[in-house]
């Protein structure tokens, strides 16, 4: 038991510049504590996410990564954060049939006004991750290759 | 380790370090963090790694240009606070040393690291995490040009409610041309329907009709009303807009707006429009005297020559041969530089709340009904009366909140109704003496002179009780409720129910996005709430932009408001307008997509997917293109491409790889 | 022939028996064929809840176990008690809210070998059904004896359209689809303004002058709106009208003789089913009376609200009536 | 979001409000109040109560522990509903109030036993029978709470015995054992009343 509470997790966050980047900035103005596990990558729309950066974080040693986006109906750029969703649920396939639990990869939805639900998904991840361990996906027998042929296929289908 | 060493060796990086007075410091050991990027990551190309108090002060600003000139940087990276608030300050303090801004990367340590996190050492680690991903993304930018469009004079406004009517007037007044559209028959909107505005009890239509009739008269507005935009094409500075004029079936060059036809017309319709259902119009009419256009319009639907193919009496004693019954819609196009939305709000249906018995118990009377009762000019010629049209009420009930701050209908509050409602007493009390109650959850009266208001309406001796009404009822239970209706609520500060007997119940109804808001966000290209009012781009700094550049909006499209608000935001997004036209160009930044030809295979997935209809696609050479003054820059394409033939400036698949690899890089994979 | 999983519930075994045996003839004649729970348990009525939580939803889940374990191809319980049928709905509902309150349901059904998968069964109510299975244009095609003449005031009570986790029903204060179905028999039906107000719920038993108040409000509004009889869907609705009305009549010193049956009666009624099979005469406050006018022409003084139509203001129209106009569907 | 029936020991640290919330089946929402006193209006037996259930929720908040558990409201709650789907809350009123019922008797603060026996006749009823069985219900009730009553009461129960409404016999069901065992593990997992 203990083992796993001394396990601190490293998230990888996408987050979009018109809404959960700034609901991040948010939390900050509002002094909202969370773990600072989470490392925050910038995009302009949830949109932009390409599947092969989630595997980019999960070959480079991150245990979960967590995509964050206008919520439904919201998108700055009208309707980009359904692909996000639409990805998402792919690469949650792709990710358990590559033996990683679906948990390491999460969606979440934050509004630019949205900093304390932020903060608190933010907590609620961390805390899952810290159950599940750290992703020793490497030791398991994955290899790098299967990463980027992985994502390969996601790519195609992404769209 | 899949890092790369150094893959661009001959860039020579400044860090700069900001504790930003103790924000930053008292969190994160910022020399630390220099000093970390100094040793640890000059194999990356940093050359030098400074702390400073205040960066964004004049002299942390001199600091870097003092750098880039005497060190030569071809890179900056700054770790301070979010890039959302300085990060134009260091982009220009590098474009004043001679380095192209769009070198410059600000990773934000203060609110993502210092404000939110607690202990220093994690916090510390983070920062250096943080810091050591933008190094690695600002490697891969590029120098970039602002691109310029150029911007055509002209601007549509959409909705001639008083908001419209107030940007059109501002923007025309400042010697601009403005299309003015609206749907309805005359402009004039809400406000026209009124009787009297809070706080000050001016007469609406007193106030209005002037700025009406100025609009109406106005050289530099074209006013089409009756009309709806069909679609926009194009982008900021150059948008092409297709109006559908519909057919009046009224010649407007002949017509004077005699009003001949009109009382000729022997069809009576319940105007459910203007009069709210509380009065009569003829099958060809102008909404009301003031109209503005004055010419009448046709109703197909009731007309009884369209029914029956007989009556014409219109034509027949129109003295200006103005009726024509063959006349079409007609589709009408121009080109604007800019648009602003004010196509404003509908009432709620009160029908809905089953338990006030709207539309069932006949003396429950909606906030617009009322506003018609209350009007000279309208169906009651001013008298408050009950639905008999004679009876005089001796006790009214007036109910806030209606379909507002509730989940069964809408969430949010709609502003107006207090103030709404607190009128509504003040004129019942006024024309006819009766006892009013007003039944509130609680007393929203901010802004100037409103508060004022409520006390005076308290002096006047209106009863308050603060509890949410459960419901309106004809069932008596005692012989003093016979024969009237009976307001069932809690009195929150007694703790006990009560049942209020009145004859008269007003339902102060809440405001509600357009029934077709969505639709028309879409064919604007703007993104709208998921209740459906439209979102601003920040709703504090920002509120009468949207994200898609030029298009603005003013007035209740983009939230509840009162007629100083919506006035205030008319003129606000003239403002902005007004600016724009006369810059004559704009830059756009340069965060865009672009098709690498040689690597498109033709598939066209892309060009779907564009919101913004962005990507061309070349029958000839089998190539998608994309225009860059049409992308905004969200990413969509460059990540769905399957050929990987999509770059996005500013945010490449090599920035974000990057970035993700300099974030981790403290993990040993 | 359609097929549903039928859940009784104990007052059909007894004071409502003429609900059972009325409702048996008029599913056969629209087709239903209904497969009781074998060895189904009280649902706990409102009693349960308020004295220990987990056996009382553990109660009410036994049934949907034993009623899944012998779905055949139906998962439709139908339960025509309102009770039995707000309880079976909200155990399944609130297991689906609240996971956890499954599991914990799902524990105590271990120790008596059974399982239950919240969300795997639909629970409706007879009328429901009866209105959106089987059609109004079915029910008025079985008429044979128009029930013209007859003043129904419908009665649905609350646990019918109430909380509706579903959203199963047009509307929660004034639902439509009793009225409808009543009207598809021929009757006049009156718009009676309580008919989803209580009849007492369990009152009589703990504060019975509470009781005799809203049984007065319900009978003083029927006898104004001349209603001859009141159309229940609810066995409790039924019982307290009817058993409470000699003790509401004393404590008022009022005369209500308002007969309050049950609405598969009057269906069968109309069907041509007789009155005894149907149960008519196990009422306290006869319906002879007002059986007898079935037939008649209706009475002149027609003293509705809707039918003052006097020179005035216009009034708006009532959102359309048809049946199950909720929400539009919000993606979230 | 609140928790089903933890154990006592778990929940001790939470104020009174969080405590009924998380005792409270489904997602109550009741933090959510705002007092605007619909529940109030509402409710057809408002009149018989010692606080609406606005007030009681109030008292809740306020952490008035024995004043809102020996409050009768709700005992009289005629589980209607109206309060619940014209709540602009979403609170789950009448499920509040089951639950506040559950922590007065388990804490003995109710003490007008009328309403809470009635409840326990009923509930030892089905745990005999699985059914509820009226007639023993109404006479063991009604000798003990409303003697003067029967008199007058009897010819309704005549009424009903002879026209075959109310069974002198109860029925059992098939599977006692079966249901008897479910209910003794329910307790034990939900020892939340005891």
């Amino acid at each position: 038991m203990t083992e796993k509470n001394d396990f601190e997790p490293t998230i990888v966050g996408f987050t979009c510049n018109w809404c959960s980047y700034r609901a991040a900035d948010l939390a900050g103005i509002a002094r909202i504590k969370y773990p600072p596990n989470v490392r925050l990558v910038r995009l302009m729309c949830s949109g932009r996410l390409d599947p092969t950066f989630v595997m980019k974080a999960f070959a480079e040693g991150a245990d979960a990564v967590m995509i964050t986006g206008c919520h439904p109906g919201e998108c700055h750029y009208l309707e980009q954060n359904y692909k996000a969703l639409r990805r998402y649920l792919l690469l949650r396939r792709t990710l358990v049939a590559m033996g990683i639990e679906a948990e390491r990869l999460h969606l979440a939805w934050a509004s630019a006004a949205e900093g304390i639900q932020l903060a608190r998904e933010i907590t609620e991840m961390v805390e899952r991750v810290r159950t599940l361990g750290p992703l020793n996906w490497h030791l398991n027998g994955s290899q790098p290759e299967v990463v980027s042929e992985a994502a390969i296929e996601l790519e195609e289908v992404a769209a | 380790m899949t890092t790369k060493s150094n893959s661009h060796p001959q860039e020579r990086i400044g860090v700069y370090v900001c504790h930003c007075g103790t924000n930053i410091s008292a969190m994160v050991d910022v020399e630390d963090v220099a000093q970390w990027a100094a040793d640890k990551l000059e194999h990356k190309g940093v050359v030098i790694a400074r702390d400073y108090k205040f960066m964004c002060s004049s002299l942390g600003q001199e600091l870097v240009e003092k750098d880039i000139h005497e060190l030569k940087l071809t890179r900056v990276v700054v770790a301070a606070c979010s890039p959302h608030l300085h990060e134009k300050t260091f982009r220009t303090a590098c474009e004043r040393a001679g380095l192209n801004p769009y070198l410059c990367e600000l990773v934000s340590i203060r609110e993502q690291v210092s404000w939110v996190h607690t202990d220093k050492v994690a916090a510390t680690a983070k920062s250096k995490a943080v810091l050591s991903g933008g190094i690695e993304r600002v490697l891969w930018h590029e120098p970039l040009d602002p691109m310029t469009v150029p911007i055509h004079p002209a601007t549509l406004v959409v909705g001639g409610g008083i908001a419209g009517i107030q940007a059109a007037l501002e923007i025309a007044d400042a010697g601009h041309p403005v299309y003015l559209v609206e749907r309805d028959a005359s402009i004039g909107g809400h406000m026209a329907q009124f009787d009297k505005t809070f706080p000050t009890l001016d007469c609406a239509a007193c106030i209005l009709t002037p700025r009406m009739v100025e609009a109406g008269m106005h050289p530099n507005i074209t006013l089409m009303t009756w009309a709806e935009v069909e679609n926009v094409d194009g982008y900021v500075g150059n948008f092409d807009v297709t109006v559908r004029q519909k057919a009046r079936k009224v010649i407007t060059d002949l017509c004077t707006g005699c009003g001949i036809c009109e009382e000729k017309c022997p069809k009576k319709v319940i105007d459910d429009v203007y009069e709210a259902g509380l009065g009569y119009r003829k099958a060809v009419y102008t909404p009301f005297p003031q109209a503005v256009p004055n010419f009448p319009v046709m109703d197909v639907e009731n007309c009884i020559y369209f029914d029956t193919g007989k009556c014409k009496a219109c034509e027949k004693f129109c003295p200006t041969e103005a009726i024509d019954f063959t006349q079409e819609d007609e589709i009408v196009e121009f080109p604007v530089g800019n648009i602003i939305l004010a196509t404003g709000y509908d009432l709620f249906d009160a029908r809905r709340v089953s338990n006030y018995g709207y539309g069932h118990l006949e003396n429950v009377f909606t906030s617009m009904e009322f506003e018609r009762m209350n009007n000279a000019s309208g169906p009651t010629d001013g008298e408050i009366v009950l639905r008999d049209g004679k009876t005089v009420p001796d006790s009214v009930g007036i109910i806030h909140c209606v379909g507002s701050r509730d989940m069964n209908y809408n969430n949010y509050c709609s502003t107006i109704c207090c103030m709404q409602g607190l009128k509504f007493a003040h004129l019942v009390q006024e024309r006819t003496g009766a006892t009013v109650y007003n039944f509130y959850i609680d007393m929203r009266t901010a802004y100037k002179g409103y508060d004022e208001f409520y006390q005076k309406v308290l002096e006047e001796g209106t009863r308050f009780i603060r509890g949410k009404v459960a419901e309106v009822t004809d069932v008596a239970r005692l012989p003093n409720e016979e024969g009237k209706l009976i307001i069932q609520a809690e009195d929150t500060l007694i703790g006990k129910q009560r049942r209020i007997p009145v004859d008269m119940v007003i339902l102060s109804s809440g405001l509600e996005p357009r029934h077709d808001a969505k639709e028309v966000a879409k064919t604007f290209g703007i993104s709208c709430s998921a209740d459906g009012w439209y979102i601003e781009k920040h709703p504090k700094l920002d509120p009468v932009a949207t994200m898609t550049e030029g298009v603005y909006i003013a007035g209740c499209v983009q939230g509840p408001k009162d007629i100083p608000s919506s006035v205030a935001q008319g003129a606000a997004a003239a403002a902005r307008v007004i600016g724009k036209i006369q810059q004559k160009e704009m830059a756009l930044e340069p965060v865009r997509a672009s098709v690498l030809e040689d690597q498109c295979s033709g598939c066209r997935i892309c060009n779907d997917l564009c919101p913004f209809n962005a990507i061309l696609f070349h029958e000839d050479t089998m190539l998608s293109e994309i225009n860059p003054a049409l992308c905004q820059g969200c990413g969509t394409c460059v990540a769905a491409c399957p050929a990987g033939a999509i770059t996005g400036t500013g945010f490449s698949n090599e920035q974000v790889l990057a970035q993700i690899e300099g974030l981790l890089m403290d993990m040993s994979v | 022939m359609s097929e549903y999983i039928f859940y009784p519930g104990c007052s059909l075994e007894s004071s409502a028996k003429s609900y059972h045996d009325s409702l048996n003839i008029v599913c056969e004649k629209v087709g239903i064929t209904l497969n009781e729970i074998d060895d189904w348990n009280c649902c706990g009525a409102t009693e349960y809840f308020g004295i220990n939580l987990t056996p009382a939803y553990a109660l009410i889940t036994r049934n949907l176990a034993l009623a899944a374990e012998k779905a055949n191809g139906t998962n439709t319980v139908v339960a025509p008690c309102s009770a039995c049928y707000l309880n079976l709905a909200k155990a399944d509902y609130y297991m689906r809210e609240q996971p956890k309150l499954g599991t914990q349901v799902n524990l105590a059904l271990e120790a008596g070998g059974l399982s239950y998968k919240p969300g795997s069964l639909e629970i409706r109510h007879l009328l429901d059904v009866l209105i959106y299975d089987i059609g109004l244009d079915t029910i008025k095609s079985n008429v044979v004896r128009p029930l013209t003449g007859l003043r129904v005031a419908p009665y649905l009570g609350c646990m019918v359209p109430r909380p509706d986790y579903e959203k199963r029903w047009s509307d929660h204060e004034h639902p439509v689809e009793l009225d409808l179905l009543l009207e598809a028999l021929g009757a006049e039906v009156i718009d009676f303004p309580l008919k989803t107000h209580c009849c007492g719920g369990h009152m009589p038993h703990i504060g019975p002058e509470t009781a005799y108040e809203m049984l007065h409000r319900l009978l003083t509004s029927a006898d104004e709106h001349k209603a001859d009889i009141m159309a229940t869907v609810c066995p409790m609705c039924q019982m307290n009208v009817d058993a409470y009305q000699g003790e509401t009549n004393q404590y008022f010193g009022t005369n209500h003789k308002m007969p309050i049956v049950f609405f598969t009666q009057l269906i069968g009624l109309a069907f041509g089913a007789t009155p005894k099979e149907l149960g008519f005469g196990s009422e306290l406050v006869s319906a002879k009376k007002a059986l007898a006018k079935i037939g008649t022409a209706p009475p002149k003084t027609k003293k509705t609200r809707k039918s003052k139509k006097k020179a005035g203001l216009p009034m708006p129209q009532p959102l359309p009536t048809g049946i199950r106009i909720n929400e539009e569907e919000v993606i979230r | 979001m609140s928790q089903l029936t933890p154990p006592v020991h778990e929940i001790e640290d939470l104020t009174l409000l969080e405590e009924v919330a998380a005792r409270t089946a489904g997602v109550s929402r009741l933090e959510m109040c705002i007092q605007c006193g619909t529940c109030g209006g509402s409710c057809p037996s408002a009149d018989d109560m010692d606080h609406t259930p606005r007030q009681l929720f109030a008292m809740l908040r306020a952490g008035m522990r024995e004043e809102s558990l020996k409050s009768n409201t709700p005992w009289i709650c005629v589980s209607c509903y109206h309060c619940v789907v014209r709540c602009p809350q979403n609170v789950h009123i009448t499920d509040v109030m089951y639950t506040i019922k559950g922590m007065a008797v388990s804490s003995s603060m109710y003490e007008s036993g009328t309403a809470s026996e009635f409840s326990q006749t009923f509930v030892d009823m089905i745990e005999n029978y699985g059914r509820s069985f009226e007639f023993g219900l109404a006479t063991r009730h009604y000798l003990k709470h409303f003697p003067l009553r029967l008199p007058g009461m009897a010819s309704m129960g005549i009424g009903l015995l002879t026209k075959q409404r109310m069974a002198i016999k109860p029925t059992r069901i098939k599977n006692m054992k079966q249901l008897t065992d479910i209910l003794d593990r329910a307790k034990e997992l939900g020892a939340t009343h005891e």
